[in-house]
């Protein structure tokens, strides 16, 4: 049998009949809808998701330990991907056609092209060994102690008992691997805002606007602006469950605790209670996010309010 | 004049002037905006070497043996006049490696595109056509797949299977259709609106007829400019299976498994990691520039 | 074979207003249209006139089942037809026809002149390939577009030719009926005039009934034998073109004609002195109790308008109106 | 107080030059009413752009003429001094109902217009610090409840807090005639005015307008398709046919004794109360691509001569009418 949890945990030395008394105790001899029933008994009234093949601890505990890193790198680079790709945008719809949309249109094009492992290769190479600039991997720069654990986020932490070298010792760190992960949807952001700053140009209530001789500024950044950046926000719930996804090669790459070390780890082990809670507390997240960005756009389009309302 | 044309010489007008008009125009227009776009060209020529590359790799490469036969006393080598890229962990040239790859790594993404079409397309075109329970239960599925992102998904697949290319394919494939139901739901969605439909409907025109004959001619456009951005995608995320050691399993020459092989061997050994990851990065690049250019040409949006 | 081609009654289209919090639950109702009796004879030309949001384009669907009616009756050429389906529904959809208001909207951009006027030939397979393409050469005839155009794709044509293309295909399967929703409501005045010419001309030549959706009060009296002006969903005047630019009754009617611009003296002479209609048209989905234009009504009488229905009334010869003031003779 | 002349505005596309505007003239002086009239297509909408200089450029350009507005030369204007121009000396009131801000209520639409009005300069920043000045946004807020009640408005105080989306139609129209009007312009141009709306609303609209431009002794500009609007509503009617103007006349007259062979088509289409049979013109409007040789409408014309097809047919002036039409040399 292929991918049966017992046999992997115990390895390929293992007896028939180690694997069966194994097998019992983690009830895998059950039909598999009781198995189903279990499982979700457990998930809904104890919080439990069930053992972890590799350390035999609750898994979705283990992972919620490993979540926080992967929170702080994401949310980064969602940050990081916003603040730049939406200006790259204005810029490049203002100067259409110009040479520097050109430019801005190669370089977002090369952003989502660029595998992210590749990415991380090329500046760990030219930074951090090349000029030494910054800390190859890990969350922390070699020899700064760890923030008191308050949240879990090391920037945060750092901030809030006013560990000032652990707070520059973690900013340094997350610059690479947050980099890496940003560029992909800052490029995708990025194109978004041209295209339908673009859109919003040709808008009827543009032309009325400036018959009224409102000023150009006013009428891009706060006119056509909010309209034409309400459906990047509705992307962002997908562009999170994406960076989600993505972090995995970065973390990787930039031996970074978070969620995917530990998946990948379950994945080679076959820990199939792991990789469930690894895919849950995404699905989870994902949801969260979605309530966020649903909040946000009704506060950007009123008709979407009163849709609601109805 | 008129009489001295043979029955083929009408044909032939008639074959002509069929060519004008909507399609015909519009792909003269087409060319035009497409041919503008000097870049999505750029990208069209790069998968013309490629695909001839591919075609021809055992020829083409220089040590095309190297596919698989290791020869341990050439490790490591750096680049140099002999071996172009270097050599790797197991004294194969890389050049050859990534030449042979070639193949694997653009014909998996075109069938794992392919896979996906099949699924999604006739799921979006039913979901939206018909409405009702299918629709909101095909776009549930589809929700729930969105939520897990495909790497994730390729994860949990290659932990229930084992890890080889094909199951990373499927896993892609897997995670990869619910765009294609979405994309063709909407357009769907769109074009039963349509006054063509309704009048379609009014002369008495069967459910087949409608989606066949009235809807599906108006979402091919979309569904084209879709696949050829996502071969990128496609080819990217395989790459990042075979990093990660959860898709192609070494030796195989596919170029995100040597790029993950040569990762061990970082920062003195670059040259394996860096140049296969060049050889993704162009491919990806070629194949986004030419979907932008056949976005653009296909779907012009601002003129 | 009776006299009236078509004949509803009490022909009611409602839709329902969905609400609450999955969206499933019942919390209105929209009457589009509202009870309507009409009568329309072989060979007429029948128009009804009315602004947009007032019913009349629901109307003239549900009357030849493109839309399926709530309740009431219809019976077309003596056969009940509101009730009909598969083969059946498929005959009656061949002898009832229609075009459409928007002609660019109502072509599939991808297909051919061909194949647009050839579909109900192929739908209904009345006929060999053959002889279907030489049936489409003689409808392209018939609405004065050369035989070029048949490779021609929508996008080629011109606002007025498309609605020619769309009447051809109308005209496919030697309807009886035709409803024409705004057929020319998108196109300029002098296309218009040339559209409407064919029409009359293809309504001689081959016997058609029409029934004319419209909110142009000129087509109107240049096009229809009758009308009939509509409100929230009700028909409140009808009468024959002729007597109805003679004397309109309905305040609403005076309304609507006193509001349309026009370009010569002789035609100021015949309109009411211009009144100004205040406030907004009820929503469907709240249609005043009484009578439903007395919001908004010039010459509301008091309390009877507010509170009593009034019922279509025949106040003079062929002439009927709903509204209180008339309620004797006229 | 306003002049076009001989403007030519080309489009440049894949297609190559549509010469979309040939040669046009127009005047219009102190509080008159006049109408451009034309079918669908016909350029009467960019020569309004052209003089608003709202025309996206490209694909258009203007190849020349001279638009000269109270002795301000338009098209040589830099974008601040079009700025103090636009909505203050002429403003426009939009054909489409889809004109406001979908995303921003009335009442910030409005007073962000008054407030740029007041001072062009504005930066963002010193925008955002005006709209914490509570002093200036309750007087700002006044002057927009002020406006709005101009324009009859019931219950402006609602209707500022409301969105587009949450209006009629007829609503819309009197919000952008009143946003039009609060510059104090000196010449108002309207664009398809009402055309959007049913024929009651419409008939409202039109009425409204009549009454506050006269009152203000504001000149007006009406661009229609229909007819009847310019018949009723202008003292002066030009009528424009692909790209060129055919006939300039006292409305009155333009309308009961047309000159021009096109004129006379036009007019007679309209299907009228008391009953005709209107023809209709026959063939179509040409392409802006290869427009015909001499006059633009000799392809389609009854009375054409053969020296329609080759010289472009100079003004004449006929019975108080100009007509640029060979028949009358």
């Amino acid at each position: 049998m292929p991918g049966d949890p017992a046999a992997a945990a115990l390895g390929e030395e293992a007896k028939p009949e180690q694997i069966a008394k194994l097998r019992k105790e983690m009830g895998l001899d059950q039909p598999i809808f009781v198995q189903y029933f279990i499982f979700l008994g457990n998930l809904l009234f104890k919080g439990e998701l069930g053992l972890s093949s590799l350390t035999y601890r609750d898994a979705l505990k283990d992972v919620s330990q490993y979540f926080a890193p992967t929170f702080e790198l994401v949310t980064a680079s969602m940050a990081l991907a916003l603040l730049a790709g939406i200006p790259l945008g204005i810029l490049a719809s203002q100067r259409r056609d110009k040479w520097l949309d050109h430019f801005i249109r190669l370089f977002t094009i090369s952003g989502v092209s660029m595998p992210r492992f590749w990415t991380a290769v090329l500046l760990q190479l030219v930074v951090a060994y090349g000029l030494g600039m910054l800390p190859v991997t890990g969350r922390l720069e070699r020899g700064v102690p760890v923030p008191t654990h308050i949240t879990g986020l090391f920037i945060v932490d750092s901030l809030i008992t006013g560990n000032f070298t652990a707070f520059v010792g973690s900013v340094r760190s997350l610059i690479l691997p947050a980099i890496t992960l940003a560029l992909s949807p800052m490029a995708a952001i990025c194109r978004y805002v041209r295209g339908s700053m673009l859109d919003e140009s040709t808008k009827d209530y543009v032309f009325f606007a400036r018959a009224n001789g409102i000023s150009s500024k006013l009428l891009t950044y706060r006119h056509m602006l909010r309209n034409a950046i309400s459906p990047v926000l509705t992307q962002s719930s997908l562009t999170f469950a994406y960076l989600l996804g993505n972090a995995f090669e970065v973390e990787v790459m930039f031996s970074w605790p978070g969620q995917a070390s530990y998946a990948q780890l379950a994945a080679v082990t076959k820990d199939v209670n792991a990789i469930v809670a690894v895919t849950l507390i995404i699905g989870i997240f994902y949801l969260v996010i979605n309530l966020f960005v649903d909040l946000g756009y009704g506060y950007l389009d009123p008709r979407a309010r009163v849709a609601e309302k109805a | 004049m008129r009489s001295n044309l043979s029955p083929s010489g009408m044909k032939r007008v008639k074959a002509i002037s069929r060519l004008d008009g909507f399609y015909g125009e519009e792909i003269r227009r087409m060319m035009y905006r497409f041919r503008r776009n000097k870049l999505s060209l750029l990208g069209l020529a790069w998968f013309v070497v490629l695909t001839f590359v591919a075609v021809f790799a055992y020829q083409l490469a220089p040590y095309p043996e190297d596919a698989s036969t290791p020869h341990f006393y050439e490790m490591f080598k750096p680049p140099s006049l002999e071996h172009l890229l270097g050599t790797d962990e197991a004294g194969r040239d890389v050049l050859s490696r990534i030449i042979i790859g070639s193949q694997i790594s653009v014909s998996t993404g075109l069938l794992v595109l392919l896979l996906a079409v099949t699924i999604g397309v006739p799921a979006g075109l039913a979901s939206g056509y018909v409405g009702g329970a299918l629709d909101a239960f095909v776009m549930r599925v589809a929700d729930v797949i969105f939520s897990i992102p495909p790497l994730v998904l390729a994860l949990c697949v290659t932990v229930v299977l084992t890890p080889s290319l094909e199951h990373s394919m499927i896993a892609i494939a897997f995670a990869h259709w619910p765009w294609y139901a979405r994309i063709v739901r909407g357009e769907v969605l769109h074009v039963k609106e349509e006054g063509y439909v309704e009048a379609a409907r009014s002369l008495g025109a069967s459910t087949p007829y409608i989606a066949f004959m009235e809807i599906l001619p108006n979402v091919l456009t979309p569904i084209i400019v879709r696949m050829s951005l996502d071969l990128g995608y496609a080819i990217l995320i395989l790459a990042a299976l075979g990093f990660l050691g959860l898709g192609a399993r070494p030796p195989t020459p596919e170029w995100g498994t040597i790029a993950g092989v040569g990762r061990v061997h970082l920062p003195s050994r670059w040259w394996i990691t860096t140049f296969s990851g060049l050889a993704i990065f162009i491919t990806v690049l070629a194949s986004n520039l030419l979907g932008d250019g056949l976005r653009d040409a296909l779907e012009p949006q601002v003129e | 074979m009776t006299e009236n081609l078509l004949q509803t009654k009490g022909l009611t289209k409602t839709y329902p207003i969905k609400g609450g919090l999955l969206g499933t639950k019942r919390i209105g109702t929209l009457r589009a249209v509202d009870g309507v009796d009409v009568e329309i004879r072989r060979k007429q030309k029948y128009a009804i006139v009315g602004e947009s949001g007032c019913g009349k384009t629901t109307f003239g669907k549900s009357a030849i089942r493109v839309l399926d009616p709530s309740s009431g009756e219809i019976w077309f050429d003596g056969t009940e037809i509101s009730k009909l389906r598969g083969e059946s529904l498929k005959r009656l959809r061949a002898m009832c026809q229609m075009v459409y208001q928007d002609p660019s909207g109502s072509l599939n951009p991808r297909r051919r002149v061909k194949d647009i006027i050839g579909a109900p030939l192929h739908i209904h397979r009345v006929c060999s390939q053959v002889e279907q393409r030489e049936r489409v050469k003689e409808l392209l005839n018939l609405v004065e577009l050369p035989s070029d155009y048949l490779y021609r794709y929508p996008s080629a044509l011109s606002g007025g030719e498309k609605q020619r293309v769309g009447v051809a295909r109308a005209l496919a399967l030697h309807p009886k009926f035709i409803v024409l929703d705004e057929p020319t409501s998108s196109l300029d005045v002098s296309v218009q005039a040339k559209v409407l010419r064919l029409l009359k001309r293809l309504q001689t030549e081959f016997e058609l009934t029409y029934l004319l959706i419209t909110h142009d009060l000129g087509v109107v009296r240049n096009f229809s034998d009758r009308v009939a002006v509509m409100y929230l969903g009700k028909f409140v005047e009808m009468a024959p073109t002729e007597t109805f630019f003679g004397l309109h009754l309905h305040p609403y009617s005076k309304a609507l004609l006193s509001a349309t611009p026009v370009v010569s003296d002789q035609e100021r002479r015949i309109m009411p002195k211009r009144i100004t209609l205040t406030g907004e048209v009820p929503s469907p989905s709240n249609i005043p109790d009484g009578c439903g234009f007395h919001t908004r009504c010039p010459e509301k009488k008091g309390d009877i308008c507010e509170k009593k229905r009034p019922d279509l009334v025949e106040v003079r010869a062929d002439h009927l109106v709903r509204c209180h003031l008339y309620l004797n003779k006229y | 107080m306003l002049r076009v002349e001989n403007l030519n505005v080309n489009f440049n596309t894949f297609d190559g030059q549509a010469r979309v505007i040939d040669g046009v003239s127009l005047h219009v002086q102190e509080k008159e009413t006049v109408g451009l009239v034309g079918e669908t297509g016909c350029g009467k909408s960019v020569v309004m752009k052209v003089i608003l200089r709202i025309l996206p450029i490209p694909p258009g350009e203007v190849a020349g003429g001279k638009v000269t507005f109270e002795g301000k030369d338009i098209l040589h204007s830099s974008e601040d001094e079009l700025r103090t121009i636009r909505g203050r000396s002429i403003s426009m009131i939009p054909q489409n109902l889809t004109s406001l801000n979908p995303t921003l209520t009335v009442g910030e639409q409005l007073t962000d217009t008054l407030v740029t009005r007041a001072n062009p300069d504005l930066s963002l920043v010193q925008y955002y610090r005006s709209r914490s000045d509570k002093e200036l946004c309750r007087e700002l807020r006044e002057k927009a409840v002020q406006i709005l009640r101009d324009v009859a408005l019931p219950s402006p105080e609602r209707v500022m807090k409301s969105y587009p989306f949450e209006l009629s139609g007829g609503m819309k129209q009197r919000i952008m005639i009143a946003m039009a009007l609060s510059g104090n312009p000196s010449l108002v141009l309207a664009d398809e005015p009402g055309t959007a709306l049913d024929v009651t609303t419409q008939n409202v609209i039109l009425e409204l307008l009549k009454t506050k431009t006269r009152e203000k002794g504001l000149s007006v500009i009406y661009v229609t398709h229909n007819l009847a609007v310019a018949a009723e509503n202008t003292q002066r009617t030009y009528v424009m046919y692909a790209g060129q103007i055919v006939e300039v006349a006292g409305s009155n007259s333009m309308f009961s004794d047309p000159k021009h062979p096109y004129s006379i088509g036009l007019i007679e289409s309209i299907p009228k109360l008391t009953g005709s049979d209107p023809q209709g013109i026959p063939g179509r409007i040409p392409s802006y691509y290869q427009p015909p040789s001499g006059c633009r409408f000799w392809p389609r014309c009854e009375h054409a001569l053969p020296i329609c097809k080759k010289e472009k047919p100079d003004s004449v002036k006929i019975d108080g009418h100009i007509v640029n039409c060979h028949l009358f040399d």
